[in-house]
């Protein structure tokens, strides 16, 4: 492989973000089946968000490649959200 | 040289002879000319089309076919000089066959993926068209689909559906491509900004490519998806939006539009130094401009549904960045002006029709202001107005570059120059045809008539007829153009490596280039448009 | 240009002098710099090209310039859009709705045409209803246009400055006879609006004129938009002529299955509510719309009783 | 010079090259997902409370496990990526094989959750489907189309890792040389990451 990407994650680091992983899971089921109306939505799509960095920054190892992936995926995952935003803003707009 | 006995890539001999070693090669160059005789097919298919649409409207009332065969027409026409033309257009033919070589590689990043989007495109291409033999008949919903007509209609507008987008997927497939093949490939020395314009613009296209066309392919399945499974997400009656599909659908067209325009820039921004002697003026302000429209025009969809329902203050937002888009291309413009002051210009062919495109491409651009703002589109919007804003510019922005291109590479692809002077009254023809027919359309769109209308009220004839009339000049003068460069690959022309004493590593090796391009990778020193 | 037919005209058409005039203006002076240019620096007149590389100073003022004139054409086209969108609240509020391929305008007091009639310099809301696919109500000469989408209402309004007839078309393509969906706009004075709509809305006056045999029908359906795909004089459009049509013996295709039939008062009226399950060999299904929602029994009656007058 | 093909394929190996290919790729998948989060979230503020009351209908314990296997799966690619790293082939190809069971297992499930809605006659077209009210007809049309999607992701990946699964045990696939096990660990971090977002946004919103 390329010299820059030598790191090698230990399997108990793995193992550490899967147990991670797993307690926000079930955190959010709990959090959800409580009721708290608005906030309902928000801290499961926050928790989801949190979810997905730890899975893009270990495991997809964007934390210790090269920073262009880092970059253009930041990048990506904002247009996307910025378009969502226009379009769902239209909606409420209305 | 010593190696002049190295095969060119044209008589080069591989595994397989004949045609199956054009079918399974994995050169950039011959792949970048199946898209190119592909393409030209699919445009005279197009072309055809859009003459016999024109006969029709010559005059009001039934001409040569009922309204359900016009109808079919102008989508077949939108489908293929779009989706089959210009979106992979100059991006797929000179890109594949330049870019590499501009850059100084041997080959992209991923040869054989490329082979495979060529693959994909035909197979598009070819799904798309039995759409027309297949099923009900042939689609009529315009190359729009708009629902929920496009879920009513009884036509084969299933098959038309998911030939694009099995076009879009070759399409990302390119742009994938040569994304890679810059980031990894270019020649040592050549920094990001020693990097020629004609590569900057499809590396910003590359990134529409990949982030616009899924928007459209998963919108084209949801379509597929409701008129096969009864899945409701536009039609009304099943508690879908018709303008969401609107927004959907626009979300990659639009953007789409720069797909076509970008590399065409290039090619104008390789031309115009070549031919004035002198750099490209304003180097880093093209980049940032390309940048710039690729960013800001993923954005600006909505000015297509300025009377669609949408809110208010999303019209607002839409017109204005609609607006701001159109000042990086005003940038570019003012560059390739600039670049001529002083220089030492020659007057051959190829600069003829960078000229020709920047004269179009300004009318076609200033009608895109006249449409973005708000009070006017209301007037014009589905009038023969867009229809002329948009010949203008998708043919006379990107057809012209892809001529302009043709006739630049040329002697690159065949090694032999084609006749100059066939060349420029070819060109002259076409021109004024061109004109001619879209121009009337400007005004037909002022006066009030509706687009994909097959009859008209009689206010509307006589500018019809003129527009009509255009149609046979410029075709006569694109069969003379065609002809003309055909021809030249054996018969005339004599034989050169670099006719035009062209300042970017592809004049720097032979022509044809021989299989690897170069027999030594080049080491760059400078940036890309240095004169002696 | 200019003809001052409704309030948006004069807002609308100075935004495109503006935006053509600016353009026009930089066409011209750059078409004509190119020009200057290649005779100017031509390589016989000038050999040897100078090296420039480009000016940061140029570069800022050709973008600072046209944002400059690219926010002044935005802010116009807004202005002149602007009123558009709020209507005057003692407007005069219509109905009006497309299908494929008519209109239909529907007033207050529950009057129907198909043809658009309003009074001079009053204003006019419009809420645009589509029972089908989109359709998009534009009327040239008032500069406005906007899209009739199923399953919301869209609004428009404006008013009539000068007593005429003008054209009223379908802007958004919706099939076939998309460029026949046509109609009229009349605005007439307010005393001649007034005697219509008095004419149109006295039930007396009507009665006596419905009396003769077939007239409501008739009415029915020229305000429902028939006559767009159904001919009473025997030619075909996109539906069977009408003509003679009852009584007669035609066949049609039932699931696949065809069969003959007798036209009679229960066909006709499946063939309006449930257009799509007996097709009459030679059209196409689909075409025709469920007019359910529109018509109730009685007026299907009044229609079969027209229709039956149709020899 | 033997061949066309290889004359242009024998270019110098980069594995970079391949690595950001795959980015690119996952990037596309991205956006095409994007699409349907568009709609989703559109319908979404239109219907707010049929989607809640609809979501009742889907298991969350289903759900739940799916999402866990899911995790577990991304966890064993990348130790199999760690295996490979520290030369142990074996481990390697048992952690491949571990994660391909597990989207099996995720595709059973899949196979049960919606054989139960088809047995009540929930299925796209379904004359059940046609009573719904506007609101519950597009969550659910959503859900089958995106879970849909989700699975024909799935599959993808599986045949990926069963190819990298062969690569690896005939050697093509060595420690000095991984990049295809690399790229299609990625794409199955992928298939989980949009999966991370659709549990909360199907099972359990409210
Ligand atoms: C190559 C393709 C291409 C390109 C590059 C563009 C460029 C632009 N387009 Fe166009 N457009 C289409 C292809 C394209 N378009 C197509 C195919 C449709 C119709 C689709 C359909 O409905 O079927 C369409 C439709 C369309 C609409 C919808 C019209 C309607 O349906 O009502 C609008 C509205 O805003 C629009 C705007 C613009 C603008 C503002 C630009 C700008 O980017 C233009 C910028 C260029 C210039 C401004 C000229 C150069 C500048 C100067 C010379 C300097 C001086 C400048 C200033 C002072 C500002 N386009
Ligand atoms: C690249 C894009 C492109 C190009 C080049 C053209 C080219 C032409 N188009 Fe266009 N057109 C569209 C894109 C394009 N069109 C789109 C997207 C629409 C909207 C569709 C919709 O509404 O859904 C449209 C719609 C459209 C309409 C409006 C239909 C309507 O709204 O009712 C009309 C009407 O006149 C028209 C006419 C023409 C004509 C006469 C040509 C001609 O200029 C063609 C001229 C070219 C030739 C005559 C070439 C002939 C040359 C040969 C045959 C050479 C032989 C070749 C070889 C040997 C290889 N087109
Ligand atoms: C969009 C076009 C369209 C419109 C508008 C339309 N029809 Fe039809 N109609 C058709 C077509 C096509 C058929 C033949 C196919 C079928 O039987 O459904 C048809 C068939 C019929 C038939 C059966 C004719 C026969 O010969 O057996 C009747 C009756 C009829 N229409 C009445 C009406 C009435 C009344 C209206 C208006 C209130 C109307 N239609 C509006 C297209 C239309
Ligand atoms: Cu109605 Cu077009
Ligand atoms: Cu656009």
């Amino acid at each position: 492989m390329n010299k820059e990407n030598s790191h090698i994650s230990s399997y108990k680091d793995h193992l550490m973000v899967l147990s991670i992983l797993i307690t926000l899971t079930v955190l959010t089921v709990a959090i959800t089946s409580i009721e708290l109306s608005a906030f309902n939505t928000a801290a499961a799509l926050l928790i989801a968000t949190v979810k997905a960095t730890i899975v893009l920054l270990y495991f997809m190892h964007l934390r210790f490649d090269q920073k262009v992936y880092l970059i253009m995926t930041v990048l990506v995952l904002a247009l996307l959200v910025v378009v969502i935003g226009i379009t769902v803003f239209d909606y409420i707009d209305r | 040289m010593e190696n002049n006995h190295l095969p060119n890539y044209l008589e080069y001999r591989g595994k397989y002879k004949g045609l199956l070693g054009w079918l399974t090669t994995t050169d950039h160059k011959r792949i970048g000319l199946l898209y190119m005789y592909s393409m030209l097919t699919f445009f005279a298919t197009g072309a055809v089309l859009g003459i016999l649409m024109r006969l029709e409207l010559i005059a009001p009332g039934k001409q040569l076919m009922e309204a359900q065969t016009y109808n079919a027409l102008f989508t077949l026409h939108g489908l293929s000089m779009i989706f089959l033309f210009v979106i992979p257009g100059v991006a797929a033919v000179f890109g594949n066959f330049i870019l590499p070589i501009i850059i100084g590689a041997k080959d992209v990043a991923f040869p054989r993926v490329n082979l495979l989007s060529w693959y994909l495109y035909i197979i598009g291409a070819i799904i798309v068209l039995t759409s027309q033999f297949m099923g009900d008949g042939p689609p009529d919903t315009g190359w729009t689909f708009y629902a929920p007509y496009s879920l009513k209609t009884q036509t084969n507008v299933v098959a038309a559906v998911l030939g694009a987008f099995v076009l879009g997927f070759s399409s990302i497939l390119t742009g994938l491509n040569f994304i890679t093949t810059m980031h990894r490939l270019r020649a040592p020395g050549m920094g990001w900004m020693r990097m020629p314009i004609f590569a900057w613009t499809l590396y910003a296209t590359g990134w529409i490519q990949l982030l616009a066309t899924p928007i459209v392919g998963i919108t084209l399945l949801m379509i597929a998806a409701e008129r096969l499974l009864g899945i409701g997400f536009f039609d009304p009656a099943l508690g879908g939006d018709p303008i969401l599909y609107q927004h959907l659908f626009w979300t990659y067209s639009h953007p789409a539009v720069y797909i076509m325009i970008l590399p065409a820039m290039g090619v104008i921004s390789e031309i115009i130094p070549t031919f004035s002697r002198k750099p490209i003026f304003g180097y880093t302000a093209l980049i940032i401009s390309s940048m710039a429209i690729a960013f800001v025009g993923y954005f600006v969809w909505g000015h297509h549904m300025f009377t669609s329902g949408m809110s208010t203050g999303s019209r607002w937002i839409f017109s204005f960045l609609s607006f701001i888009v159109a000042l990086p291309s005003a940038v570019k413009v003012f560059n390739w002006t600039a670049t001529l002051y002083k220089g030492s210009i020659r007057l051959q062919t190829p600069f003829w029709w960078a000229m020709g495109f920047i004269f179009v491409f300004m009318i076609g651009g200033f009608s895109g202001l006249v449409v973005g703002s708000l009070a006017t589109d209301i007037h014009v919007h589905d009038t023969y107005f867009v229809v002329a804003h948009f010949h203008y510019i998708v043919f006379g922005g990107t057809g012209f570059a892809f001529f302009a291109a043709m006739h630049y590479w040329w002697p690159k692809i065949y090694g032999r120059v084609y006749n100059a002077k066939i060349a420029n009254i070819g060109l002259g023809i076409f021109f004024t045809g061109f004109n001619i027919i879209y121009f009337p359309m400007f005004i037909l769109g002022m006066q009030g008539m509706p687009r994909r209308y097959y009859d008209y009220l009689p206010q509307f004839e006589n500018w019809n007829v003129v527009s009509t009339i255009g149609s046979w000049i410029m075709v006569t003068g694109l069969i003379i153009i065609i002809t003309n460069l055909l021809r030249a690959r054996k018969a005339t022309g004599k034989i050169v490596d670099d006719p035009w004493d062209g300042p970017t590593l592809e004049w720097s090796i032979k022509s044809p280039p021989i299989v690897e391009n170069f027999e030594e990778i080049p080491v760059v020193t400078t940036g890309p448009y240095e004169f002696k | 240009m200019y003809s001052g037919a409704s309030n948006l005209v004069t807002t609308t058409d100075n935004v495109f002098f503006l935006i053509i005039g600016i353009s026009v203006f930089f066409l011209i002076g750059i078409s004509a710099t190119i020009i200057w240019f290649i005779i100017r620096y031509n390589n016989k007149k000038h050999p040897v090209a100078e090296q420039i590389h480009g000016s940061l100073t140029l570069e800022i003022v050709w973008t600072v310039i046209p944002l400059i004139l690219v926010l002044i054409m935005f802010f116009y086209g807004w202005a002149g859009y602007s009123p558009v969108r709020d209507a005057p609240k003692d407007a005069l509020n219509i109905e009006a709705t497309a299908r494929m391929w008519s209109w239909s305008f529907k007033y207050p007091n529950g009057v129907q045409t198909d043809t658009l009639i309003i009074p001079l310099n009053k204003a006019v809301v419009l809420d645009l209803i589509s029972i089908d696919v989109v359709h998009s109500l534009y009327i040239p000469a008032f500069r406005i246009k906007e899209d009739m989408v199923p399953g919301r209402t869209n609004k428009m309004w404006f008013i009539g400055q000068k007593t005429g007839t003008y054209e009223l078309f379908c802007a958004e393509y919706c099939g076939l006879s998309h460029s026949y969906m046509f109609t009229e706009v009349k605005v007439l004075e307010q005393q001649e609006y007034d005697n219509w709509m008095a004419q149109r809305s006295d039930t007396a006056a009507q009665a006596v004129a419905m009396a003769v045999p077939g007239a409501a029908g008739r009415r029915l359906i020229e305000v429902n938009g028939c006559l767009a795909c159904h001919s009473t004089d025997g030619s075909k459009l996109i539906g069977p002529t009408f003509k003679g049509v009852y009584g007669q013996t035609i066949t049609i295709s039932t699931d696949g299955q065809t069969r003959q039939i007798t036209v009679d008062d229960a066909y006709i009226t499946k063939s309006i509510y449930e257009p799509d399950v007996d097709i009459v060999e030679g059209y196409r299904k689909g075409q025709m719309q469920s007019y359910k929602n529109q018509l109730n029994d009685q007026q299907v009656q009044q229609i079969i009783e027209y229709l039956s007058t149709l020899k | 010079m033997e061949t066309t093909i290889n004359a242009h394929t024998d270019l110098h190996r980069d594995d970079t090259a391949a690595k950001l290919g795959m980015w690119l790729f996952i990037f596309t998948e991205i956006l095409l997902f994007g699409g349907l989060f568009i709609v989703y979230s559109v319908y979404r503020y239109l219907n707010p409370v049929a989607f809640h009351l609809a979501h009742e209908e889907l298991s969350i314990p289903m759900g739940l496990i799916n999402t866990i296997i899911l995790l577990v799966s991304s966890a064993t690619v990348a130790m199999s990526i760690t295996a490979m790293q520290k030369g142990d082939k074996k481990m390697s190809m048992y952690f491949v094989a571990a994660t391909v069971i597990l989207a099996l297992v995720f595709l059973i499930n899949k196979y049960f959750e919606w054989g139960s809605k088809f047995e009540h006659g929930m299925y796209p077209g379904s004359e059940l489907m046609a009573l719904l009210s506007k609101g519950d007809m597009l969550f659910f049309s959503l859900y089958f189309f995106m879970t849909g999607l989700h699975a024909v992701h799935i599959l993808v990946g599986m045949a990926l890792l069963i190819v990298t699964f062969f690569r690896i045990k005939q050697n093509h696939v060595r420690s000095d040389k991984y990049a295809l096990l690399e790229n299609s660990g990625l794409y199955w971090h992928l298939v989980d990451l949009i999966w991370i977002f659709l549990f909360p946004l199907f099972y359990l919103i409210h």
